[in-house]
């Protein structure tokens, strides 16, 4: 495998579309399984993705994960279907954007600008005028109506790395249910998963460990469960 | 004699004027407004003037004409940065294509969350939101600020404006063959 | 060209501008200016125009045409006493509370642009602006006659006063840094 070189990149979409412009690619579902492990690569090696970046990094790659496992084992995707052609037509569009942002770019650069008055004509002097009926205990409550306002921004970093721990807990919970079972079913794992959100992070997950070579993946047959097995402990193969 | 009035008033403020500020001071339809204010635009576009209207999301705005900028910036004494970064350039391009905009959408678009981009925008004056009754929704449009930056007239003046900014136009043309299954036209 | 650039000065104004002053901004002789100035005049006279540009001795002014006075006069009465609208009597607030305070304390804590909402404040005498020497930077406050609309003597005679001027949330939000010092202290 070589090396990925890619530039600064601003969210998922950016890096996906520098990997698969870099292969000289251009957008498909074929073209996105083949960057996968380049894309993983890149979050890996990559630290300049901000805590409130990386849940939206780990999305995309669930997403990149089921398109390349619908490639490798077709039998295993039942609902991937969506998932793939959704991630492979919002990079599409997002690439029309991209590149109608370089445009906006090159007409500002132009400096072109245009500048307003700012204040009103002459003839319009200051005079002191209140709001009517305003009383103190009305600001009151606007006040802390603001700072109510507030409290979702203050917080608002806190919330999203909450929502990326979720998804290593995810990791964490497979690999002690496996420890524990060091035998069990990809179907057993989906049972509990209650949305496709928790489908996706579930395979993630399952694939990640795979990675890792901490478990092995077999399938019997084709459209049988599957199952893992703890590299370590002692397989019917 | 409505544009009359609109010009006057638009002259007078020196801020942008929403075509409901301008209905409640010309007491006229907004229908009527609208097209005694586009009329304006034209005209002012189309005589060499150092002044020009630019719109903006539903307002109006009397500004310097871009011919004149480096002499209208030191009259003005206004610091004018367009130093925009990458992500915030990409959001601002697909609100000005694609505004009035929900949150959902532009996140969709850029498959990252947007709150403190977004929050950022709205600082600077570059972005504005409101809120869409139909939809219930908080919809976001570009500003004035962000048309001076560009000297044009109309945000639907940018490049590939019809394009990008209608969804259907776009999937369309992303997704031909799929549109085309849909929509049972024979396959070209 | 000259046109254009006296066009857009004679804007930007809104107050007469001398010949003196015209040629010194332009860098144009005084023959020029004037010749131009008198083809500006004669311009928008001949188009039905909402804006007239008037001659004064030796000086030129852009001003409102005598047909829509007024409906100009009506545009003045309501910059200075219409009402209020939420986000402006948020901003006052704001300042009342936590004033002295920059325009950018206050877009941080609004979350939008206040360009627009401060310059209103400040037209209705409820706000003031100040030179902070130390801060190198301009400060807003309440004006002593809102203080007294309100039936105060002094501004921390609010409700709540010392609780709200410095909130914990407020200090997180402009001071993020002392505060993430703070709380990272401990852990250390």
């Amino acid at each position: 495998m070589h090396s990925v070189k890619v530039h600064t990149f601003e969210g998922p979409l950016d890096l996906l579309l520098q990997l698969i412009e870099q292969e000289e690619l251009d957008i498909s579902q074929v073209a996105l399984a083949h960057v996968t492990e380049q894309y993983l690569q890149a979050l890996e090696k990559s630290d300049n993705i901000s805590a409130e970046d990386l849940a939206d990094f780990l999305v995309v790659a669930a997403k990149l994960l089921l398109i390349k496992s619908r490639i490798l084992l077709p039998q295993l995707a039942v609902e991937g279907a969506e998932e793939a052609s959704d991630l492979e037509r919002q990079l599409k569009i997002f690439k029309e954007y991209l590149d109608a942002s370089r445009g906006i770019a090159k007409i500002i650069h132009k400096r072109r600008f245009t500048f307003g008055r700012g204040k009103p004509a002459v003839m319009i002097e200051e005079k002191f005028s209140p709001p009517e009926g305003l009383e103190m205990g009305t600001m009151r409550e606007l006040f802390l109506a603001v700072l109510r306002d507030i409290e979702p921004v203050i917080a608002l970093p806190k919330a999203v790395i909450e929502k990326t721990v979720s998804i290593s807990e995810k990791i964490e919970a497979i690999r002690a249910l496996i420890l524990d079972k060091a035998l069990i079913s990809f179907k057993s794992i989906m049972e509990d998963a209650k949305t496709k959100t928790d489908v996706i992070v579930s395979f993630l997950a399952l694939l990640e460990l795979v990675k890792q070579r901490s478990i092995v993946v077999k399938q019997g047959a084709l459209f049988t469960d599957i199952a893992i097995h703890r590299l370590d402990s002692p397989s019917e193969t | 004699m409505l544009e009359q009035k609109i010009e006057a008033l638009l002259f007078l403020a020196g801020r942008p004027l929403s075509v409901k500020k301008l209905c409640d001071l010309t007491d006229a339809k907004k229908a009527d407004v609208e097209k005694a204010a586009e009329a304006l635009v034209t005209q002012y576009e189309s005589r060499t003037s150092g002044v020009l209207i630019q719109k903006a999301s539903d307002s109006y705005h009397m500004v310097t004409h871009p011919d004149v900028r480096s002499l209208a910036q030191a009259y003005a004494k206004e610091e004018v940065s367009g130093e925009l970064t990458k992500p915030s350039l990409e959001a601002l391009t697909i609100i000005a294509y694609r505004g009035p905009v929900t949150k959902a959408e532009l996140e969709q678009i850029r498959g990252v969350n947007c709150s403190l981009i977004l929050r950022n925008l709205l600082i600077r004056g570059l972005v504005e939101a409101k809120y869409d009754k139909p939809r219930a929704t908080t919809v976001y449009d570009v500003t004035h600020d962000f048309v001076r930056f560009l000297g044009l007239a109309k945000v639907d003046e940018l490049p590939d404006y019809i394009k990008l900014h209608d969804h259907a136009t776009l999937e369309k043309l992303l997704n031909p063959d799929a549109q085309a299954q849909q929509e049972n036209l024979p396959a070209v």
